[in-house]
C-alpha cells in the first residue's frame, strides 16, 4: 500500500514535465514567415459572427500571400504570412486563455482582434500584459480609451457617432411630415446596447427627440408582448433597436402578431444577418439594418469580396470588410514597417493613414484609434439595400406602410 | 405613470402571459415524469427540445412536412430517442447512490447535444416561416398569436394525453407508484427500469412537442436550450416536484409572472422577479405552490 | 401523577399523518434505570412513538418530559445533549467512516460537555457491546449485527439518561440476538442507562424487561409487568389477530 | 503518522511547483498560466468539495461567490476605499473579498438550509445565482453594468504573483478541506452527508456545520474570484457570473473523487488539462469530446478516478 501511494505522488510529478514538453516546441523557426493569431469565437453563442471573422481574415491572408508575402528587410525578401487560431469559446475569461496559448504555444508575432467589445476588453487586457499587437474591430472607441492599452489598435465606429444616424436619415433623407413622432428605444442589456443606448439618449436630446418607450431589452427573452402593448398603447411609430438575431427576429415576429405598425424599425447587430431576412421573409422588408461596410462601397476589392462571400454562403454580408480591412490594415502597416517586429508594426499603426482598403481610407491617431462611418440599409426581398452614406444613383429609404397594405 | 392602462391591454398581457407560460409548462411536465421516478435533474431538457426543434425544420426544409403534421413522427422519434437516452446513459447510473452522477451526466449530454447541433447545422440561428407564421387571430379587440395558440392547445392536449395514461393503464400506474415510492413499486413488482423507461420516453416525447411548438414561434439557436431547462425548472419547483398538472400550472404561472413584471417593472428585471418568487417559494413553502402539505418525514 | 423518579414520561401523544391517527392519547413513563419494553403489532405506532419522544416528529397534541422538563419540539441534537440517545430499525451507521469514528460522534457530539474524553468514552462503550476489536475497520464492511453493535456503541457514547432502541434485534440470527441481550443487560447494569426497547421479538422482551407497555392502532392498551401483560386478553388478541395474518 | 503522508506529499509537491516560475519563464511558458488556472480550479473544486463531497449537500452557487469576490476586489479598487496607492494584489481587499461571499452564504445559506434538503437546495443556490447576475447587469454605475468593472492593467508586470497566489490558495483550499475532514468538524460533515436523521440525533447541530462548510466554500471561493479579478482585469457578468465557474468544479470533483482530499486535485489538474489540450488540437468541436469524456467518465468511473486506485490497495 505504501509503495503504492509513493509511486502515485511519483507519477503526478512526472506528468507535470510531460504536460510541459507538451506545451511547448510549437514554435516555428524564426525568419521563414510571418505568424499571426487571431482568437476567434468557434463555439459557443457568438460563433457565427466568429465563424465570418475567420473567413475574412483567412482571404485577406490568402490575398497577400498570392502577391508573395510581404517584404521584410532583415530577411530581405518577402515572407508569407501564416494565421494561426485559437477558439475563445466565446467567453471573456477564455479569451484570455486563447491569447496565452497564442503568444505562449504558438509565438506568434502579432494578434489580429476577436469580435465584440465584451471579448475585446479582456483580450486587450491579456495582449497588454505580453506587450503583444493586437489589432481589431468591432471594440468600442470610447471604451478604448478608459483602456490606455499601449499596444492594441482599433478601427471602429463610434457608438456615439453611429447612433447619430437614425436622426440624420430622419432630418435630411425624409419629408417633415413623415418624421416619426413617437420613437421606442430597445436596448439589450449588454455592453454594446448600453454604449449605443447612451448615445441614442444624448443624440436624442440634440435633435430634440423624446422617446417615448425606453425600455432595456433582456438577452434571450422570448416574450415581448409586454414591451409591444406599451409601444401599441404610446402610438410609436419608430422603433431603434439592438439586439441579437433570434431576439429581433422574434420581436418582429410578435409585432406583426399584435399588429403594431411602424413605419421606420431601424435596427443594429441582430437586423443584418441574413437568418433575420430568412425567417421572416416579406415581412423583412423596410426594416432597417446598420452595417460595418457595404459591397457597395465605392472602394477597391469590395465588389469582388461580396462576391467570393454570396458564391461561398450565399448570401450577402455586411460585415465582412470590416474583418476584411482589419488583417489589411495590419498587413499594410507591416509593408510599411519593412518588419514583423512587435515595436515597429505598433508606431506603424499609430498616427498614421492607410489608403485604398476595403474599408475606405483610415487614419490612425495617437491611441492607435482609427474611425469609420457606420452605414445604414434597408431590406428588400431579402437583400440589405444601402442607402445611407448615399451614394449616387443607389437605393432610396422606404417607409412602410400598415401590415395589411404590404 | 400607467395612464395608458385599459382593460382589453390587462386581458391581452393576460392571455399572452399564459401562453407564453405552456412553453414552459411542456418543458416541466418532461422534467418533472424524470425526477418523478429518478430523482433525477435532467438538465440536458432544453437541449433535447431545441434538438427536436431542428428535427422539425428539417421535415420541413428538405421534405416539406408542415411541422402540425410532424408532430407523430418527432413525437415518436422523441420518445425512441427518450428510451435510447435512459437505456445508454443513466440505466446504469441509476442505481448509484450519488445523485451528482446523474446530474453530471445530463450536462455531459448538454454540452454534446448543444456542440453537435453546432457543427451540424451552424450556430446560426434557424426558423421555420410558413403561411401562418406571425399570423393572428382577433378574438374580440385581442390579438391571438396563432402559432402560440396552437402550441398551447398541443401542451393542453398532451398533458391531458399524459394524464390518462398516467391514471388509466397499467403501465402509467406504475409509472405513478414508482414516482410516489420507489421502494414500495419494487415491492409489488414493478421493474424501476421499466418504469424508468416509460418515464424517459414519455418525457422526452414531451421535448419532441415542445420542439415542435417552439420552431414554430422562435428562431432557435443551438445554445438556446438551456435557458428552458432552467425555466423549466423553476415551473416545475412551483408547481411541486413530481406532479404533471402542477408542472404545467408552474409553467403558466412562471409565463404570466414574467409577462407581467416585464410590463409593470422592466423587461430586464423579469429574469430577477421570476428566480426571486421561486426562491421565496422554496423557503416558505418548498413543496411546491400546488401542493397540500405534508408532513415533514 | 409526576414520580420522584420519573425519567422520560410521555404525556398524551397524539399524531396523525394526513388524516390517518397513528398515535391517540398515548401516555407513557420509563423510570430511572427502568428497562422498559414497547411491543405491538406492525404499525401500531411503535417508530412513530420513538420519532416523537426523539423529536423527529411534532405531535399534534401532548407532550414530553425529561426529569420534569418540557422538551417536545426540541431539536434533536440538543435532546441527545440532554441525555436521549437512540438507535434505527434500518440501522442507521455512518458507513463510510470506521466503526470508532462512528462512535466518536456520538462521544463527542451526543455528550453535554462536548468531546474532552471522547475517545476514552468511545472506546469504553465499543468495549461495553464487544467491538472493540474492530475500531479500524470501515462500517460498510461490517455485517449487519456488528453495525447494530456499532449503533448501540454510538448511542452508549453520548452518556445518555435514557437510550431509545428500535428494533434492534431485527435481521439478527440466534447466536447474535444473544449478544445483544448481554449489551443489553450490561449497558443497564453497569452504566445505569434506562432503556426504552421496542422490539418484534417478544419473547426477548418478556426475558430481558422490567415493565412492558402494548401499542395497538396507535393506543396504548396495556402496561405493566411482563408476566401480567402476557397474561393480558387485549394483548393477546391484538397478536393472536395479527400471527394470524402474518402467518 | 499515517495520517501525515498525504499531508507531506502535498507540501512537498506545493513546494515543487513553487519552484517552476524560477526554471520557466512565467512570461513565455504557457505551463505557468496552465497550472495558474489549475490551481484556480482547484481552489473552486476543494470549496465545492467541502459543502457537497463532505457534507452532501449540492451547491450550485459556486459562480455566484467566485464574482462576489471578483466584485468586491474591483469595487474596493475602483472606489479607492482605503485610499492606498496599490490594490494589486493588496491582502486586505482579497480577505474582504472572502469575507463578502460569507456574509452572503450566511444570509442564503441558514434560511435555505435550513428549510431544503438536496435537489431544492441546489435549486435555490442556481436561482441565488441569476438573480445576482441580473442585479450586476442592471446594477448601473454601481456594478458597472454589462460592462462590468474595468481595471488598470497597467500595474500588470508578471505572472508569477498570480501563479504563487493561486498556488497558495490551492495550497490552502486543501488544507483547510484536510484539517476540517480530519477533526472532529470533519467526522459531523461526513455524519451530516451519510444520514442526516442519525447524525441529527447523535448530537450534531445539522444546520451549524452545514452552514459552516457552505461559509468556508463561499470564502475560498470568493478568494479565487478576487485573484482571478487581478489576472483579467476585468469584472463583468459575462466573465464571471456564467454558469461554467460552477460547472466545471462540480466536474473536476466529481471526475476527482468527490469526499476525498486528494481526488478534487487529481480532477482539476485532468479536466483542465483535457479542456485545455482539446481546445488546441480540436478547435471548435472540443465541447463534443468535453461531453463525451464527462459521459463516459460517470458511466464507467462513477467514483471518480481517485477511487480507482483505492480499490486496488
Amino acid at each position: 500500500m505504501k509503495s503504492k501511494r509513493i509511486f502515485w505522488w511519483f507519477g503526478l510529478l512526472c506528468s507535470i514535465p510531460i504536460i510541459c514538453l507538451v506545451f511547448s516546441n510549437f514554435a516555428m523557426a524564426a525568419g521563414k514567415e510571418i505568424l499571426i493569431g487571431a482568437p476567434v469565437h468557434m463555439t459557443g453563442p457568438l460563433a457565427p459572427d466568429g465563424l465570418e471573422l475567420k473567413w475574412a481574415y483567412e482571404q485577406a491572408v490568402a490575398d497577400w500571400n498570392k502577391k508573395g508575402g510581404i517584404f521584410i528587410k532583415s530577411a530581405n525578401k518577402k515572407l508569407p504570412i501564416r494565421l494561426v487560431f485559437a477558439d475563445d469559446e466565446s467567453e471573456p475569461a477564455k479569451v484570455a486563455g486563447a491569447i496565452e496559448k497564442l503568444i505562449k504555444v504558438d509565438k506568434v508575432d502579432l494578434l489580429l482582434g476577436t469580435h465584440s467589445a465584451t471579448m475585446s476588453v479582456p483580450a486587450i487586457n491579456t495582449a497588454e500584459k505580453y506587450q503583444m499587437v493586437y489589432h481589431c474591430t468591432t471594440h468600442w472607441p470610447e471604451m478604448f480609451r478608459d483602456q490606455k492599452a499601449k499596444w492594441a489598435s482599433v478601427m471602429f465606429f463610434s457608438a456615439v457617432g453611429a447612433s447619430e444616424v437614425p436622426f440624420i436619415i430622419w432630418e435630411t433623407l425624409l419629408k417633415k411630415e413623415d418624421r416619426p413622432k413617437n420613437v421606442a428605444l430597445l436596448m439589450e442589456d449588454s455592453p454594446d446596447g448600453q454604449a449605443f443606448g447612451g448615445g441614442f439618449r444624448s443624440h436624442a436630446k440634440t435633435h430634440g427627440v423624446t422617446f417615448a418607450v425606453d425600455e432595456p431589452w433582456a438577452i434571450g427573452a422570448k416574450d415581448y408582448s409586454s414591451m409591444i402593448l406599451k409601444m401599441k398603447a404610446k402610438n410609436v411609430d419608430a422603433i431603434l433597436l439592438y439586439g441579437a438575431p433570434t431576439d429581433a427576429i422574434t420581436l418582429v415576429r410578435q409585432i406583426k402578431e399584435a399588429k403594431l405598425n411602424v413605419k421606420y424599425m431601424h435596427g443594429w447587430k441582430g437586423t443584418w444577418a441574413v437568418e433575420f431576412a430568412q425567417a421572416l421573409g416579406k415581412d423583412a422588408n423596410y426594416v432597417i439594418c446598420d452595417g460595418f461596410w457595404s459591397e457597395e462601397f465605392p472602394y477597391p476589392l469590395c465588389k469582388e469580396l461580396g462576391k467570393r462571400y454570396t458564391d461561398k454562403f450565399k448570401k450577402r454580408s455586411v460585415s465582412i470588410g470590416a474583418f476584411y480591412g482589419t488583417a489589411q490594415v495590419l498587413f499594410m502597416a507591416i509593408e510599411r514597417a519593412k518588419s514583423y517586429d512587435k515595436t515597429a508594426v505598433r508606431d506603424a499603426l499609430r498616427n498614421a493613414e492607410y489608403k485604398g482598403t476595403v474599408m475606405g481610407d483610415l487614419k490612425f491617431d495617437e491611441i492607435g484609434l482609427a474611425l469609420f462611418p457606420s452605414t445604414a440599409n434597408q431590406w428588400w426581398d431579402g437583400k440589405q439595400m444601402l442607402f445611407y452614406p448615399p451614394v449616387k444613383g443607389g437605393y432610396q429609404l422606404k417607409l412602410a406602410p400598415e401590415w395589411g397594405k404590404r | 405613470m400607467f395612464d395608458y392602462l385599459t382593460f382589453g391591454l390587462l386581458a391581452q398581457l393576460f392571455i399572452n402571459g399564459i401562453l407564453f407560460g405552456t412553453m414552459y409548462g411542456l418543458a416541466a411536465i418532461g422534467l418533472s415524469l424524470i425526477f418523478g421516478t429518478m430523482r433525477i435533474i435532467f438538465l440536458s431538457q432544453g437541449a433535447v427540445i431545441i434538438l427536436m426543434a431542428y428535427c422539425c425544420y428539417w421535415l420541413f426544409t428538405l421534405f416539406k412536412i408542415d411541422p402540425y403534421l410532424s408532430i407523430p413522427i418527432i413525437g415518436l422519434a422523441a420518445m425512441v430517442l427518450g428510451a435510447g437516452i435512459y437505456q445508454g446513459l443513466f440505466r446504469r447510473a441509476v442505481k448509484m447512490e450519488d445523485k451528482n452522477i446523474t446530474l453530471l451526466i445530463a450536462v455531459g449530454l448538454m454540452f454534446l447535444i448543444e456542440n453537435l447541433m453546432a457543427v451540424m447545422w451552424t450556430p446560426n440561428p434557424r426558423s421555420i416561416s410558413t403561411g401562418y407564421t406571425s399570423s393572428s387571430i382577433p378574438v374580440g379587440g385581442l390579438a391571438i398569436s396563432f402559432t402560440r395558440l396552437m402550441g398551447f392547445v398541443m401542451a393542453m392536449l398532451s398533458t391531458a394525453g399524459v394524464t390518462l395514461f398516467l391514471k388509466r393503464t397499467l403501465v402509467g400506474k406504475a409509472v405513478r407508484a414508482a414516482s410516489e415510492d420507489i421502494e414500495a413499486a419494487r415491492l409489488v413488482g414493478i421493474s424501476p427500469h421499466w418504469v424508468n423507461t416509460i418515464a424517459f420516453a414519455i418525457g422526452i416525447g414531451l421535448c419532441g412537442i415542445a420542439g415542435i411548438a417552439l420552431s414554430t414561434t422562435y428562431p432557435f439557436d443551438p445554445y438556446f436550450g438551456f435557458i428552458f431547462s432552467l425555466k423549466a425548472m423553476i415551473a416545475l419547483a412551483l408547481g411541486g416536484l413530481g406532479s404533471v398538472f402542477g408542472a404545467l400550472l408552474g409553467g403558466i404561472i412562471l409565463g404570466t409572472l414574467e409577462s407581467w413584471s416585464s410590463f409593470f417593472i422592466s423587461g430586464g428585471w423579469a429574469d430577477a422577479v421570476s428566480y426571486g418568487v421561486f426562491l421565496l417559494v422554496l423557503l416558505f413553502k418548498p413543496e411546491g405552490l400546488l401542493v397540500r402539505s405534508v408532513k415533514k418525514v | 401523577m409526576s414520580h420522584s423518579d420519573t425519567l422520560l414520561r410521555v404525556d398524551k401523544i397524539s399524531i396523525s399523518f394526513g388524516g390517518l391517527a397513528v398515535l391517540t392519547d398515548v401516555n407513557l413513563k420509563v423510570d430511572e434505570g427502568e428497562l422498559v419494553g414497547l411491543i405491538g403489532p406492525n404499525g401500531a405506532g411503535k417508530s412513530t412513538l420513538f420519532n416523537v419522544i426523539s423529536s423527529i416528529y411534532k405531535p399534534d397534541t401532548g407532550d414530553v418530559f425529561l426529569k420534569g422538563k418540557k422538551i417536545t419540539g426540541i431539536a434533536p441534537h440538543k435532546l441527545c445533549r440532554m441525555g436521549i440517545s437512540r438507535t434505527y430499525q434500518l440501522v442507521k451507521t455512518f458507513n463510510k467512516m470506521t466503526a470508532l469514528e462512528n462512535v466518536m460522534v456520538g462521544a463527542i457530539y451526543g455528550h453535554k460537555h462536548g468531546g474532552s474524553d471522547a475517545k476514552t468514552r468511545a472506546i469504553d462503550a465499543m468495549s461495553l457491546v464487544g467491538i472493540e476489536d474492530k475500531q479500524n475497520i470501515l462500517v460498510s464492511h461490517l455485517t449487519l449485527s456488528d453495525r447494530r453493535l456499532v449503533e448501540v456503541a454510538r448511542s452508549l457514547a453520548s452518556s445518555p439518561l435514557v437510550t431509545l432502541l428500535d428494533e434492534p434485534m431485527a435481521g439478527l440470527n440466534v447466536s447474535e440476538i444473544k449478544t445483544l441481550l448481554t449489551v443489553i443487560k450490561r449497558a443497564r447494569e453497569e452504566r445505569k442507562i434506562s432503556i426504552l426497547w421496542v422490539e418484534h421479538k417478544v419473547d426477548a422482551i418478556f426475558r430481558t424487561c422490567d415493565r412492558v407497555a402494548v401499542l395497538n392502532y396507535g393506543a396504548k392498551i396495556a402496561d405493566g409487568k411482563p408476566e401480567e401483560i402476557a397474561k393480558d386478553s387485549k394483548v393477546i388478541e391484538a397478536y393472536l389477530g395479527e400471527s394470524l395474518t402474518r402467518n | 503518522m499515517k495520517n501525515l503522508k498525504p499531508i507531506t506529499s502535498v507540501v512537498l509537491a506545493t513546494l515543487l511547483l513553487g519552484l517552476i516560475p524560477f526554471v520557466s519563464d512565467s512570461e513565455k511558458s504557457y505551463l505557468v498560466y496552465f497550472l495558474f488556472l489549475t490551481f484556480c480550479h482547484i481552489v473552486l473544486t476543494q470549496g465545492w468539495n467541502l459543502v457537497a463531497g463532505y457534507t452532501g449537500q449540492v451547491s450550485l452557487g459556486t459562480h455566484a461567490f467566485f464574482a462576489l469576490g471578483a466584485y468586491t476586489t474591483a469595487m474596493i479598487w475602483r472606489a479607492d476605499l482605503f485610499s492606498w496607492e496599490n490594490y494589486y494584489f493588496d491582502p486586505v481587499t482579497m480577505i474582504l473579498s472572502g469575507l463578502v461571499p460569507v456574509i452572503f452564504a450566511l444570509a442564503i445559506g441558514i434560511p435555505l438550509l435550513s428549510k431544503l434538503h438536496g435537489d431544492y437546495f441546489a435549486l435555490g443556490t442556481l436561482g441565488f445565482g441569476e438573480i445576482l447576475k441580473v442585479v450586476c447587469i442592471k446594477g448601473g454605475q454601481f456594478t458597472g453594468g454589462p460592462i462590468g468593472i474595468m481595471l488598470p492593467s497597467s500595474v500588470y508586470t508578471t505572472m508569477r504573483p498570480h501563479y504563487w497566489t493561486a498556488l497558495f490558495l490551492a495550497f490552502l483550499a486543501t488544507g483547510v478541506v484536510y484539517f476540517m475532514t480530519k477533526s472532529r468538524v470533519g467526522l459531523a460533515l461526513v455524519a451530516i452527508s451519510e444520514d442526516e436523521t442519525a447524525a441529527s440525533s447523535s448530537g450534531i447541530y445539522i444546520l451549524k456545520y452545514k452552514v459552516l462548510a457552505f461559509a468556508i466554500s463561499a470564502f475560498l471561493s470568493g478568494l479565487c474570484g478576487s485573484l482571478y479579478a487581478y489576472y483579467l482585469f476585468q469584472v463583468s457578468p459575462e466573465g464571471f457570473l456564467i454558469l461554467r465557474w460552477t460547472l466545471y468544479p462540480v466536474l473536476m470533483c466529481v471526475i476527482g473523487g468527490s469526499g476525498t482530499v486528494v481526488g478534487p486535485i487529481l480532477g482539476s489538474l485532468l479536466m483542465t488539462a483535457v479542456f485545455t489540450v482539446t481546445s488546441i488540437y480540436l478547435p471548435g468541436i472540443h465541447p463534443i469530446f468535453s461531453g463525451i469524456i464527462i459521459i463516459l467518465v460517470m458511466l464507467f468511473m462513477p467514483n471518480g478516478i481517485i477511487r480507482l486506485w483505492k480499490k486496488g490497495v
